[in-house]
């Protein structure tokens, strides 16, 4: 049976056309790339988490459904102040629920979005963003910037399908029709790829943007940029009459940019540079967003509350203060005592002394497989695979919306989606909250 | 099964030519019916309305409220969020934002101001998901959305070829496919230029590579939606919006769809009234106050509203809603890309934009009128002149084309405007002189009564969008949506205008399907709000050719022809008009 | 809460002539996915051997690889030395000197510094560390775990 | 004056908003009515005296509370403080003195970020060191501090002064990075050294670093020399280099940054 149309759950490019087949030698993923392809392995695969577990003496033991949802219930109708993060390859419609349970019980809800192009939003907060749906550097970009982001490794078909290779409508021979720039300390393999690499200094994108930006505004920058960023000013000359002189110009900014030193205020100087380049032509910029649906979690978060990540609940309005109410933050500085994580292995991807804080405070996940996390937690609840076993909606890296189908459903009897996990847990913790008070 | 009656208040409901008169309203199962059977007047709850004044529900025709642009206004601003916050409680979700509040805090705000009804003004089609999803997620509001069709790559492919068939054939497609109601037309042929950083200046201006001129584009969506017969009408957002001296281009958009003949073909019952509660106009200019600029720069800037104001006098096929200026803080949003930028050149602000792949596009900036500008000082006399010069109530529609203008939250106010010459003079002796040297809102003496104010916020907008078959007004067969004001007519002093603000901002309580839903301000309910949106058919031959061209330009897109579409699921409460059943499909014209 | 100490800004800025001690270099590390990692998380396969292949790996310029004295492992530790961790260790032509790689995953998060300057964010790109050859065998990540993060349950 | 002790009990747990903590909220109130005030600990209200002991010396006039104890982990004293003052014996946490308008605070420990966040009047004053954003700007808006005194006898992390519209702040020591941005208004002073960023997206208002700058922001210009220039009503003695800033903001920016030769 073939199976067209669907939504990769992996990277931030959100694909849609994946074809796939399963036969009786396994499951066939046409057009997916090799992440995309391990994913749809994934479904059949034997470390997939089958039954919940839960912790009982040091050991994690197999579990029923009812028993499991019962002490993640109690542990976090017991908690003052509970973290709950929620990963980005999950649904809105999951994040959703997520969200009305940090609401409900005056916790803090935060996801991947963080620690990943979460400077970048607040680089936006900061200046604004200029950017386009992904079709429109497809169809018209005639220079496209790699700044901090390797494609061809974190996203491969980003490429491919929207920004240098395809054939649009004023760029009818792809690839040659566009000139492609890559902004890296590191030669990689996009470096490589690209028609001029600036091979900038680690953590000096804020002074090489800073630079290009006074060169746009006629004055030669402060000779000390040329050392601290390693980019002779002869070339952010070069680069920037490249910039000026396209017809339409896309940044594509990865966490070499928002991650690096500098954060956020790096983001917010390429938006501005990217402001002030459409005085002279068209030029946008977007990031490039890692998971599926990390852009989802920044639009859900918003609209329901108004602040795209890091929502703390704690006076039943909503507030927003990176650094303050954000996991990274909350973990170092001790200040929650209770974790419930979707979809997300923190302790595998904080740094050391928020992963370990993890193991001292009662820890609920969701996963679809063994990892750090799962091992620390004292319940897991086994996830259900979006995109592949049950609907719902994702926000690509652009913030287009893609609704996704299953070709396949939950293979537990006691759930139907992480949503529906979520919405069961919510239930439970509500009946212990109300029977309380 | 339950029964409402709303005793002895004073109803001012003009599409049945009531004008304050005192009567009892009944309400079963949601509707407004005639009279209730005595054992359901025994089990009816009683709303004394004695000395208060009695209206439909406030109906919002045009407000950013649900998408993209809106959710990146919110993403952008927590400076707009942090002080203006709205807690929790056992029914309610907690929520921020003061110009551009969180969903929930949203439809809380509207509903706890009277309103039931809200129209979004602009949804881009590839992201029309987004605006249903918030739709979906806002409280209490029966909600709809308008499709932006201006700087559609096919729409204006088929226009130039002259194709209008073809055009309204896609159109119904889209309208099917995005579960949109209406067309909105943004900047019409400009916006595509703004895929190169650059506009169109004149309605005959051809833009790049499309070669179609605004002229063209505005006269083929409008012929198109009068042969597929929509509820509304073409809405338009003129082009130079927010140019000093746009006004004349304003005028000689608006006389494009003149002789043009309205045509509503949507299959629906409708609920009685004494007038008619069709659509007249052709048009619907949105925003008007933006569209009327005088002078030729911001030095010489002036109001241009007269020009506007004398066509819409002698012209019958024209609605206007005004876009008010009610002072302080503001986000600027709109599809106009290339306005915002104009902005962002003129403020220095931070500013968002989104293109969108062969549709439109958007832009967003925050923005403060200032009470010690001349600029705003004259944008709010302007918004206030449209209306109350505008000689026909039935021409106009009060917004504040949240939240560019202003915030919803500030119609009580600029209704008391409308009301009290008193309360404008007060403002006026506030704001910079420039507001009356340079605008005609001195010389007004007007004063709209409740009645006109009925029309402007209830009447109109609902008849302008054809959802007058159930809205905007109380006769039998309309929802029961009521809102109930603490003011006695017959004391009613325009010269006190703080209390009539007041008055209006915290409605005695607001009925929506016949429950009570708030109360004065404090919300009680939260029912799940209603999705209008038009299903459209076209000829199928037409149909068929059209998608065979569709399919072939997809390849522009990166999103699939089969991941296109709004699933159903996005709407939780679905409510679909049928425009030209399938079996009755068009005739071809020619 | 985390002051600044007087010698933080050396690391972020003078490092790229990669100084150090004999044998012991400060390096700023920058952390990423790669292809293989990704292929490897994505298959959920974080607990196998195959992923202490791909991901317990600390990529090091030529430059500062023969000056560590070509090792097959290196330990790598956070500037106030209060984490560390061995990997296996590789020369690459992709960097420059005085810089570090390392694929994003539960070893190099181990001396990613946690501070966000209130952000929210850690620094994943460009954090100041310390690296030096070592003997010491490269843990699993069920191993890490265990060792590093489990004091406070089991 | 009347003089409010409060005593910090011991160890806290998860952190404490004390917004009650403030001169005009606890004045004219009974030692028990303090005690009662409410502070937030996650999503709980509780009485200040879980977390305090409480001492009144009634007097005349204006209120000083004094602060014993580990604060580190209590957030937002004298948030919105109007008049009369507070004394920290050790550490306190975030939010210190935000939006404050008037009177005077005192830190002889060490305050979390935000301190002075959008301040309008008053004299705040930490002897040890702070955190981010002292005296900046709200999230995403662009006007900070705008009146009154910071005055730091340690160093600073990063963000200092951000849109900074008025006002005075003082640094004895170092600070990181972002200091002065988007200063449009107001006097920026850091005796000691700064490492990056100084006076980025700067519009307006005068930054001095005494110490130097490790890394220059790019878009700032030399437009001369001034000796023992006066810098907030002080001479600072020695040759200074005098920059206009920050041409990567605007092609005709007012920002002034002092930089000792």
């Amino acid at each position: 049976m073939m199976f067209r149309n669907l939504v990769c759950p992996v990277c931030g490019a959100s694909c849609d056309d994946i074809q796939v087949e399963m036969t009786a030698e396994g499951i066939v993923a046409k057009n997916a790339c090799k992440m995309g392809n391990a994913k749809f392995q994934e479904l059949a695969s034997p470390h997939r988490i089958r039954q919940p577990l839960i912790c009982q003496g040091g050991e994690m033991l197999p579990s029923g459904w009812e028993e499991a949802l019962d002490r993640a219930a109690d542990i976090l109708a017991s908690s003052s102040r509970p973290l709950i993060f929620i990963g980005s390859e999950t649904s809105c419609e999951a994040m959703e629920v997520g969200l009305h349970l940090g609401e409900y019980l005056g916790g803090v809800v935060d996801s991947n979005s963080t620690v990943c192009h979460g400077p970048t939003a607040m680089g936006i907060q900061e200046a604004g963003r200029v950017g386009a749906t992904a079709g429109q550097s497809k169809n018209r970009a005639d220079l496209t910037v790699y700044w901090g982001s390797n494609p061809l490794e974190s996203m491969p078909r980003h490429m491919s399908r929207y920004a240098v290779y395809p054939r649009g409508y004023w760029t009818r021979r792809g690839r040659f029709d566009r000139t492609v720039i890559t902004v890296d300390p590191r030669r990689s393999l996009t470096a490589e790829n690209s028609d001029l690499h600036i091979q900038l200094n680690p953590n000096t994108d804020f002074e090489l943007l800073s630079a290009l930006l006074a060169l746009l505004h006629g004055q030669q920058p402060h000779p000390s940029a040329e050392e601290v960023t390693g980019v002779a000013i002869r070339q952010m000359e070069e680069m920037l009459e490249l910039m000026k002189g396209c017809n339409y110009g896309v940044i594509y900014a990865g966490l070499g940019m928002a991650s690096s030193y500098g954060k956020h205020r790096n983001a917010e100087m390429a938006f501005h540079l990217v402001q002030e380049l459409n005085n002279h032509t068209k030029f946008v910029i977007g990031a490039l967003r890692g998971h599926c649906n990390v852009a989802g979690f920044n639009q859900v978060a918003s609209y329901l509350y108004g602040y795209p990540f890091g929502l703390d609940f704690s006076r039943g309005y909503p507030r927003y203060n990176p650094g303050e109410f954000t996991a990274v933050d909350l973990l170092r500085e001790r200040d929650v005592d209770a974790a419930l994580v979707v979809c997300a292995d923190l302790v595998s991807h904080f740094p050391a002394d928020c992963a370990s804080y993890l193991g001292e405070i009662p820890m609920i996940c969701i996963d679809i497989a063994s990892c750090p996390t799962t091992m620390l937690s004292d319940v897991v609840l086994p996830g259900v695979i979006d995109a592949m076993e049950c609907d719902g909606t994702f926000y690509r890296l652009d913030d287009v919306p893609i609704y996704f189908q299953p070709f396949t459903a939950s293979p537990f009897p006691f759930t139907a989606s992480n949503q529906h996990t979520l919405q069961q847990l919510m239930e439970r913790v509500r009946g212990r909250k109300e029977a309380g008070s | 099964m339950s029964s409402l009656i709303i005793k002895n208040g004073c109803l001012f409901d003009p599409l049945n030519g009531i004008d304050g008169e005192v009567k009892d309203i009944f309400i079963r199962d949601g509707r407004v019916v005639t009279d209730l059977s005595g054992t359901q007047r025994r089990g009816a709850q009683v709303i004394d309305a004695a000395k208060k004044t009695v209206m439909p529900g406030g109906v919002d025709s045009h407000s950013h409220v649900a998408g993209a642009k809106v959710n990146a206004g919110r993403l952008m601003r927590p400076e707009d969020h942090i002080r203006t916050v709205r807690a929790r409680t056992a029914i309610t979700h907690g929520g921020s934002g003061y110009t551009i509040p969180s969903v929930y805090k949203q439809g809380y705000d509207y509903a706890g101001m009277g309103y039931t009804t809200v129209f979004e003004a602009a949804m881009p089609p590839l992201e029309a998901r987004h605006t249903h999803e918030e739709m979906g997620a806002t409280p209490v509001l029966d909600m709809g959305a308008y499709m932006v069709l201006g700087n559609n790559w096919f729409v204006m492919r088929y226009l130039k070829d002259g194709d209008i068939d073809r055009t309204a054939a896609y159109i119904a497609w889209m309208m099917r496919t995005h579960k949109a109601y209406g067309i909105k037309c943004v900047n019409p042929a400009g916006v595509e230029n703004w895929g190169w950083a650059k506009n169109v200046n004149s309605l005959d201006e051809p833009n790049i590579h499309f070669d179609i001129t605004p002229r063209e584009v505005i006269r083929g969506l409008a012929e198109a939606n009068e042969l597929l017969g929509l509820p509304m009408s073409l809405h338009l957002h003129t082009n130079n919006l927010g140019h000093p001296g746009n006004w004349e281009i304003t005028r000689e958009s608006l006389k494009i769809t003149a002789g043009l003949a309205p045509s509503s073909r949507a299959q629906v019952p409708w609920a009685e009234t004494r007038l008619d509660s069709r659509r007249q106009q052709t048009v619907y200019l949105a925003h008007a106050q933006f569209c009327s600029f005088g002078g030729t720069s911001w030095r010489d800037f002036q109001s241009g509203a007269q020009g506007v104001i004398d066509y819409v006098n002698s012209a019958e096929h024209v609605v206007i809603d005004n876009g008010a200026v009610p002072f302080g803080p503001a986000t600027a949003m709109t599809g106009d890309g290339p306005a915002i930028h104009d902005l962002y050149m003129l403020s220095g602000q931070k500013w968002s934009n989104t293109d969108v792949e062969l549709e439109c596009g958007s832009g967003v900036i925050p923005f403060v009128y200032a009470k010690s500008s001349p600029i705003s000082s004259i944008q709010w006399a302007m918004g206030l002149e449209l209306l109350l010069r505008i000689k026909d109530p039935w021409k106009t529609i009060m917004t504040t084309d949240h939240p560019n203008g202003g915030v919803f939250t500030e119609y009580p106010q600029v209704m008391t405007w409308l009301m009290s010459r008193k309360a404008r003079d007060q403002t006026a002796s506030e704001c910079h002189k420039w507001a009356y040297d340079r605008s005609s809102l001195g010389e007004v003496d007007r004063e709209m009564d409740l009645f006109e104010m009925a029309v402007l916020t209830r009447a109109n907008p609902a008849r302008t969008i054809g959802i007058s078959f159930r809205k905007g007004h109380l006769g039998a067969g309309a929802d029961g949506d009521v809102t109930i004001y603490d003011i006695d007519p017959s004391t009613l002093d325009p010269a006190h205008h703080q209390n009539l603000a007041s008055a209006l901002a915290r409605p005695y309580c607001t009925i929506k399907d016949g429950a009570v839903i708030a109360r004065r301000g404090e919300v009680l309910a939260v029912p799940e709000g209603r999705r209008f949106y038009c299903q459209p058919f076209s000829d199928q031959e037409e149909e068929k050719e059209m998608l065979s061209d569709l399919k072939e330009w997809f390849k522009y897109y990166t999103v699939g022809f089969a991941n296109y579409p709004v699933p159903d699921k996005y709407l939780k409460r679905p409510a679909p008009i049928a425009v030209n059943r399938p079996l009755e499909a068009l005739a071809r014209r020619r | 809460m985390g002051f600044m100490e007087a010698t933080l800004s050396q690391y972020f800025l003078n490092c790229s002539s990669g100084e150090g001690c004999e044998g012991m270099r400060e390096v700023l590390l920058n952390t990423g996915s790669t292809i293989e990692e990704g292929r490897l998380a994505k298959g959920g396969n974080k607990l196998g051997p195959e992923y202490v292949e791909e991901c317990a790996v600390c990529e090091i310029s030529h430059v500062d690889y023969a000056e560590l004295g070509f090792p097959d492992r290196v330990r790598i530790w956070t500037p106030d030395r209060k984490h560390s961790v061995a990997v296996h260790a590789r020369p690459a032509r992709s960097l420059q000197p005085g810089q570090i790689f390392m694929p994003r995953a539960i070893w190099s998060n181990l001396v990613v510094d946690p501070d966000t300057f209130s952000t929210g964010s850690p620094l994943y790109k460009g954090s100041p560390v310390i690296i030096e050859p070592t003997q010491e065998d490269v843990l699993s990540a069920a191993e890490i775990v265990r060792r590093h993060y489990s004091r406070g349950k089991r | 004056m009347t003089e409010i002790i409060l005593e910090v009990k011991g160890p806290i747990g998860l952190t404490v908003e004390a917004e009650a903590v403030c001169p005009h909220r606890l004045s004219g109130l009974a030692p028990g009515e303090i005690e009662a005030q409410l502070v937030w600990q996650g999503p709980a209200q509780l009485p200040l005296s879980d977390f305090f002991e409480v001492e009144v010396r009634e007097g005349e006039g204006e209120v000083r509370i004094a602060i014993e104890g580990d604060a580190s982990r209590i957030k937002r004293i004298g948030q919105g403080m109007r008049s009369g003052c507070i004394e920290i014996d050790g550490s306190c946490g975030m939010h210190l003195g935000e939006e404050m308008e008037g009177g005077s605070i005192l830190v002889r420990g060490n305050a979390g970020s935000w301190a002075g966040m959008e301040m309008r009047g008053g004299l705040l004053e930490i002897e040890g060191d702070a955190g981010d954003h002292v005296g900046s700007a709200h999230r995403g808006s662009w006007r900070g501090m705008s009146g009154g005194e910071i005055r730091i006898g340690g160093s600073a992390k990063s963000q200092l002064g951000g849109g900074m519209i008025g006002g005075k702040i003082s640094v004895a020591r170092d600070v990181q990075n972002f200091c002065a941005i988007r200063q449009s208004g107001g006097l920026i002073l850091v005796h000691g050294r700064a490492v990056r960023g100084v006076g980025a997206e700067m519009t307006g208002g005068v930054a001095a670093v005494l110490g130097g700058i490790e890394r220059f922001s790019p878009g700032f210009v030399e437009t001369g020399m001034e000796e023992d220039p006066v810098l907030g009503g002080e001479k600072r003695p020695g040759t200074f280099i005098r920059y206009c800033g920050d041409y990567a903001i605007s092609k005709n920016p007012k920002g002034t940054l002092f930089v000792r030769g």
